[in-house]
């Protein structure tokens, strides 16, 4: 590990990197002057007025199915290393993925009856 | 027989214990449970005492509690000996006495139950605290000694004086236990054992010499004073007062403030290895005698005459023990139990009787209040110490002990405080009992209830002292170390004390009583006797400015101690910790990114210290 | 796969979440009583077989030692309790009971995961699974702005704590190139002290300090402590301080025992200033949630100290302090729960006159502070005299004088309560004894006597933990 | 030039730092998990470098945990999020701080 002693400087550098960043935070913080007024808040300096809200909606609906797919969908990637191998580990490792799956077929049992799956 | 001891202070903690989760159902029964417990405890002590009277020579239990892998050992026993069975069967007598008083005393009020609960933790943790056979244990029911204490004084809560009171002895005494505790802990880290015996055994074969030693011993009699209220540490224990009269009987007469004699007699040896500890002792005690005394001759509340009176008379015994005159000072606390108690409650018979403190507004009790006033007649008799009272022997051997140590000084000063005694306590008596009834209300005679432990005490106080020898032998053989009691039995000393206590009570007899019918009479029939009317108006008037004067002198002085140095400190100290803790709250400001902030702020701290601490590392920086 | 066996506590405590979810799921809420008491069972039957099953170790990652056990049974003890506090949660809170008995469940998995691990994957894995359940309790009534607020705090705080931590495994990893705590030794022994390894320990000691609430990695403890349901707020104080400490004793016990000169130099000063700080900012609260939630940043303070003295005294007397804690905490929030129960406030005013008011709980609340601040005969004396004892044959002495300040200061604001209780008056509204269901009197009889018998008679746990510590230093 | 472990791991100190950077600026509950599921990645890329250059598969797996994890950490932090912001309907941490003291 010689090599990354010779690198000290760059962690060294980092470090020091983030303590100036931290400090340049806190320094503005402590420093700034808090007084927000209405127009300072507009989006637009220039003064010109904004329509319509600044973010645009999205039915929490979308998120939970966001939720659902990506936990399942991850999931997923434990799948892999053991199809690869799956000759070789033989009987108990199939065992221990069915168990695995069944887990997670539970979890979307309990989606799908606390009603996280339908479309509201 | 002594494996059974641990049953006499468990029972009032179980009594405390059953009416404290009772609540309000049991009030009805409060009473009955606790002063039934102490009631059985009292018996046992007894067993005990006959027991050691035969056989005095010290028991020990202990079971060993804590043990670190150090050599650091807490042991949990109980050490017996002739002082312990005494304080026993004071303490389990006294406390009893005052229960079942309290049944009456208390009878109205609705904090009943309550009021029980802590006076039996009272009780359990001064029987703890008598029994317990090493330093750290006697320090744990020291302390619970004084919460409960604190308690008690503030049991009428809502009566903002009576609150500070309580705050006040709690902070007070803190200041004296703080002096206890460093005291306890040197004690350990240089014997490192907080076993009493094995303490006084250090003791005697001078492992304590020296500055060691005096600056131990005075560190425990800082703890001492702070409990036995001497001086300057004495100022909580008139405006303790504000608790419950009964109360003032038990914890701040016969019991707890004699804890702090307690004490000192109990690591007596640590004391006597110091010269220099006994003559502070003495001088303290001493000093706390006189300068209480004067003080009590001129109060006008009854049961602050009896305060300032019970700490000359703590005072007294310090300066017993201090002059080495160990049986003497115990004796004293035992006759003192006796009799102070009985004043007190008799005093609390008369409040409970005319409602008010102020002795000027009673007068003439006598007749409507016969068991009391002549039961509290008693009890002043032997507080004066006229012979045959127990007071008499008790202060005797002090003098006597006084003498033995050659210290003439003391000798003299507690002769005149013997006048002062039975000046101020004669006083106390014929302005209450005798002369024309100027209270409006009529005061009427208590129940049985509370006379009959009027009259119990009133035969102790009247008895106890012909067993003087008697006790002498038995206290002294508790001394380990057999000393041969020395007086030289020269009739000077009571004489002269005699002398005194006459002294004391013709001065009040004079000014209070006859006073009180010659106005009307004398005046008109003998205007030959005008003269001596007029002699006697002088004296009052001397009296009175060099009273003034005094009080004046004192007053102030108490006043300014009180406000700078104590109130000063504590309040102090605790606002310091509020500061402290406003100011660091603020730190949680409650903004997340404060929080993230404070995170990395300490990873770099962290980061920063890893790097200072390898220089190596900073080395290779180019 | 010969010992299966060893892992039997971890699978039923497994299968018992899973049976409960699905009785949730096919249950009608007449039926949710069946949720406690399936998970009540479940739990005795963990403890049961943890004391069956033979030591040894399942693989690499997995040891069940003494230490583990030991650690084990009082998260269990934990979980029995805090199940029982919880008992009719959802008639309180208005929210389902068999979600949050799930999630309750699963965090005390992944401590007993923690106890066991050996192994950076499963620690790290044990991490998570405790840490996220307890997020999601702790926001587990939005509806509520305390909760919501106390939830997203202590997320992105702990996600932050844990990174920190995972981003040190990396570091060490990439310089020793194993997983294996017991393998990381010599392989660090033969790198030395190079600059990635002290930036991996101290990225390490960072995460390590979130979990264990060591100032300045602090912050979130009062609120999340606050946000979160009452039960949470005591099965965070308890449990996941245990999970934080027997965290810290693997890792860097097994890991890292040729740097302890590094760590235990640094925990010193941050146990001090835990300890003051804790103390200090205990004192102006009147939240009796976050009163006790800075007292328990204290008592990390002390605890830490154990760590410093990183001996068998040292060890032993943590795990015995945790008990005691454990005790003490539970009962003073059970206390807290069952005030809250009749008068919907934690604040102080809802304590005034308690003692009359209900004399059993004022007591049992007086005998929870007292042991907290340490007062003989109770459990917490017993425990700080052997954690300070341990730490001043270390010689650590100035430590040990500041812990014994620092206690006298905690009493400040312990009496400040107790005060409350006995001394001032009960509100004019405020007059109706406090009703106690019977599974909270089951948790305060059990913790009071705990509370006593730890402080009278303490030999045997001590005793057990000195002969565990022995034989986990000494493999 | 030659590759070596140490290049990856300055890269993931990079990540690091710049997700602290992230951090520290959001206001956004989100994008503040989005900024620490970054310090994940970099973690996830150090132990597979790990692998490759060290020859231990325990890193790879490693990195699987961690990648999945962070999922479930993500999923956890949006439910959460859109729970409180169903009932607060505001998720600015900036008024967030009924909580202080």
């Amino acid at each position: 590990m010689e090599q990354i002693g010779s690198y000290t400087t760059i962690f060294i550098a980092l470090g020091v990197g983030v303590f100036c960043l931290a400090a340049g935070i806190f320094v503005s913080w402590l420093v700034r002057p808090m007084n927000p007024t209405p127009l300072k808040m507009e989006p637009y300096e220039c003064g010109e007025p904004a329509i319509g809200p600044a973010r645009v909606k999205f039915r929490t609906s979308f998120y939970l199915f966001a939720l659902v797919f990506v936990i399942f969908d991850v999931e997923v990637v434990f799948l892999f290393p053991w199809a690869v191998v799956f000759q070789d580990l033989g009987l108990f490792a199939f065992i221990e993925m069915v168990i695995f799956i069944f887990i997670l077929l539970l979890g979307l049992a309990y989606a799908w009856r606390k009603g996280a799956l339908r479309w509201r | 027989m002594i494996n059974h001891a641990w049953i006499i202070p468990v029972l009032p903690l179980a009594a405390a214990v059953i009416v404290a989760l009772a609540g309000k159902r049991g009030d009805r029964l409060a009473g009955s449970i606790s002063a039934g417990a102490i009631f059985f405890s009292l018996i046992i002590s007894l067993k005990f005492f006959a027991a050691f009277l035969v056989n005095p020579a010290a028991k020990e239990v202990s079971w060993v509690w804590l043990k670190s892998a150090g050599n650091l050992t807490l042991e949990v026993g109980m050490l017996i000996d002739p002082l312990t069975v005494i304080m026993l069967v004071v303490v389990t007598f006294v406390s009893l006495m005052v229960q079942i008083y309290s049944m009456g005393y208390m009878a109205e009020d609705e904090g009943k139950a309550r009021y029980f609960a802590f006076i039996s933790l009272f009780t359990f943790s001064m029987l703890g605290l008598v029994l317990a056979n090493n330093l750290v244990m006697v320090y744990m029911f020291w302390e619970l000694v004084g919460l409960s204490s604190y308690l008690l004084i503030g049991f009428w809560y809502h009566k903002p004086e009576a609150a500070n009171a309580g705050k006040k002895a709690f902070v007070v005494t803190r200041f004296g236990d703080l002096g206890f505790l460093i005291g306890i802990l040197v004690l350990g880290y240089f014997l490192n054992t907080f076993n009493i015996i094995e303490v006084g055994t250090a003791a005697q074969t001078g492992k304590l010499t020296g500055g060691l030693g005096t600056c131990v011993a005075l560190l425990i009699f800082a703890g001492a004073v702070g409990k036995s209220a001497q001086f300057p540490l004495h100022i909580w224990l008139p405006d303790a007062m504000e608790g419950p009269t009964p109360v003032s009987a038990l914890i701040h007469a016969a019991t707890m403030v004699a804890a702090g004699v307690f004490l000192v007699a109990r690591v007596f040896p640590v004391f006597t290895a110091s010269d220099t500890a006994m003559l502070v002792v003495a001088y303290v005690g001493g000093f706390t005698a006189i300068f209480a005394a004067t003080i009590a001759c001129v109060q006008d509340d009854i049961k602050r005459i009896l305060a300032y009176s019970t700490v000359s008379q703590l005072g007294y015994m310090m300066m017993a023990l201090g002059c080495g005159g160990y049986f003497a000072g115990v004796f004293h606390l035992m006759t003192h139990a006796a009799f102070k108690a009985l004043l007190f409650l008799a005093a609390g018979s008369v409040i409970h009787a005319v409602h008010t403190n102020n002795i000027w507004e009673m007068g003439g009790l006598i007749k409507r209040m016969g068991i009391t006033g002549t039961t509290m007649l008693i009890a002043a008799v032997a507080l004066a110490g006229v012979f045959p009272f127990s007071g008499f022997f008790s202060k005797d051997a002090i003098l006597f002990a006084a003498l033995d140590a050659g210290r003439m000084d003391l000798l003299v000063l507690g002769i005149f405080t013997a006048l002062l005694t039975s000046f101020y306590i004669f006083r106390l008596f014929f302005v209450v009992f005798t002369g024309k009834p100027n209270s409006t209300q009529p005061g009427h005679e208590s129940p049985a209830v509370m006379t009959m432990p009027l009259m119990t005490l009133a035969i102790l106080s009247l008895g106890l002292g012909f067993f003087a020898a008697r006790f002498e032998h038995f206290i002294v053989a508790s001394l380990g170390a057999n000393r041969e009691i020395l007086h030289q039995h020269n009739r000077l000393v009571p004489m002269f004390a005699f002398l005194a206590v006459l002294f004391g009570f013709g001065w009040a007899y004079l000014v209070y009583f006859q006073k009180a019918i010659s106005a009307t009479l004398l005046t008109r029939k003998f205007s030959l006797l005008y003269k001596l009317l007029k002699h006697k108006y002088f004296i009052d008037e001397i009296y009175l400015f060099f009273v003034r004067y005094v009080m004046l002198v004192v007053s102030a002085g108490l006043a300014w101690f009180d406000r700078q140095v104590v109130d000063g400190a504590v309040n102090g100290v605790a606002w310091l910790c509020r500061r402290m803790g406003a100011g660091i709250r603020r730190l949680q400001v409650g903004r997340l990114q404060a929080y993230i902030f404070a995170f990395v702020l300490g990873l770099i701290v962290l980061a920063v210290s890893l790097l200072v601490t390898h220089p190596d590392v900073m080395a290779i920086i180019p | 796969m010969s010992n299966w066996f060893i892992l039997l506590p971890e699978i039923i405590l497994a299968f018992t979440i899973m049976l409960v979810l699905i009785v949730d799921l096919i249950s009608t809420s007449c039926q949710r009583l069946w949720l406690g008491v399936l998970s009540l069972v479940g739990i005795l039957l963990t403890v049961i077989c943890l004391w069956i099953v033979p030591s040894g170790a399942f693989g690499e990652a997995f040891l069940n030692d003494g230490l583990a056990r030991f650690i084990k049974s009082i998260v269990l003890l934990a979980l029995l309790l805090v199940v029982l506090f919880s008992w009719d949660f959802d008639k309180v809170w208005g929210r389902p009971l068999g979600e949050y008995l799930v999630l309750l469940l699963s965090s005390g998995l992944g401590i007993l995961f923690l106890a066991s691990g050996t192994e950076m994957i499963l620690l790290y894995i044990g991490l998570e699974l405790t840490t996220f359940p307890l997020v999601l309790l702790t926001a587990y009534c939005p509806a509520d702005k305390k909760s919501a607020e106390g939830g997203l705090k202590f997320l992105v705080l702990a996600a932050l704590g844990a990174a920190v931590l995972l981003f040190g495994f990396s570091l060490i990893y990439a310089a020793a190139g194993t997983t294996q705590l017991q393998a990381l030794v010599p392989a660090l022994i033969q790198t030395g002290n190079t600059p990635l390894v002290l930036m991996g320990l101290l990225c390490i000691l960072a995460g390590l300090g979130f979990k264990m609430a060591l100032v300045p990695f602090h912050m979130w403890v009062p609120d999340a402590y606050e946000g979160a349901p009452t039960a949470i707020t005591a099965f965070l104080s308890v449990a996941g301080k245990t999970a934080g400490f027997v965290l810290a004793i693997r890792i860097l016990a097994t890991g890292f025992p040729v740097q302890v000169s590094e760590w235990s130099r640094i925990f010193a000063v941050l146990a001090a200033v835990t300890m003051c700080l804790g103390n200090f900012a205990a004192i102006p609260q009147t939240n009796m949630k976050r009163l006790l939630a800075y007292s328990s940043i204290a008592q990390a303070g002390y605890i830490v100290m154990g760590l410093v003295a990183f001996q068998v005294l040292g060890l032993s007397s943590i795990l015995y302090y945790l008990t005691a804690y454990l005790f003490a905490n539970l009962a003073a929030f059970g206390v807290v729960i069952a005030v809250e129960r009749s008068s919907r406030s934690v604040e102080l005013s809802a304590y005034h006159g308690l003692a009359m008011r209900s004399p059993r709980l004022a007591l049992i609340m007086l005998l929870a502070l007292l042991s907290l601040a340490g007062i003989p005969p109770l459990a917490g004396f017993a425990a700080k005299f052997y954690l300070f004892a341990a730490v001043y044959s270390e010689g650590y002495i100035w430590l040990v004088v500041l812990a014994v300040l620092n206690s006298a200061l905690s009493l400040y604001y312990y009496l400040k309560v107790i005060r409350a209780i006995y001394i001032q008056k009960p509100a004019a509204d405020a007059v109706q004894p406090v009703t106690v269901p019977l599974a909270l009197t089951i948790v305060l009889v059990v913790t009071t006597f705990g509370i006593l018998a730890l402080g009278v008679y303490p030999s045997p746990i001590v005793d057990l933990a000195r002969e565990v510590v022995v034989l986990f230093l000494t493999p | 030039m030659m590759i070596t472990l140490t290049h990856y791991l300055v890269i993931g100190c990079i990540l690091f730092a710049i997700s602290m950077y992230g951090v520290f600026t959001r206001r956004n509950a989100v994008a503040l998990l989005l900024a620490i599921e970054l310090i994940m990645l970099a973690v996830a890329l150090n132990f597979t470098a790990g692998t490759r250059f060290l020859g231990d598969a325990g890193g790879q797996i490693f990195a699987i945990f961690v990648i999945t994890v962070a999922a479930a950490e993500a999923a956890v932090g949006l439910a959460l999020v859109i729970a409180i912001y169903r009932n607060q309907k505001d998720v600015d941490l900036d008024r967030l701080t009924i909580l202080k003291g």
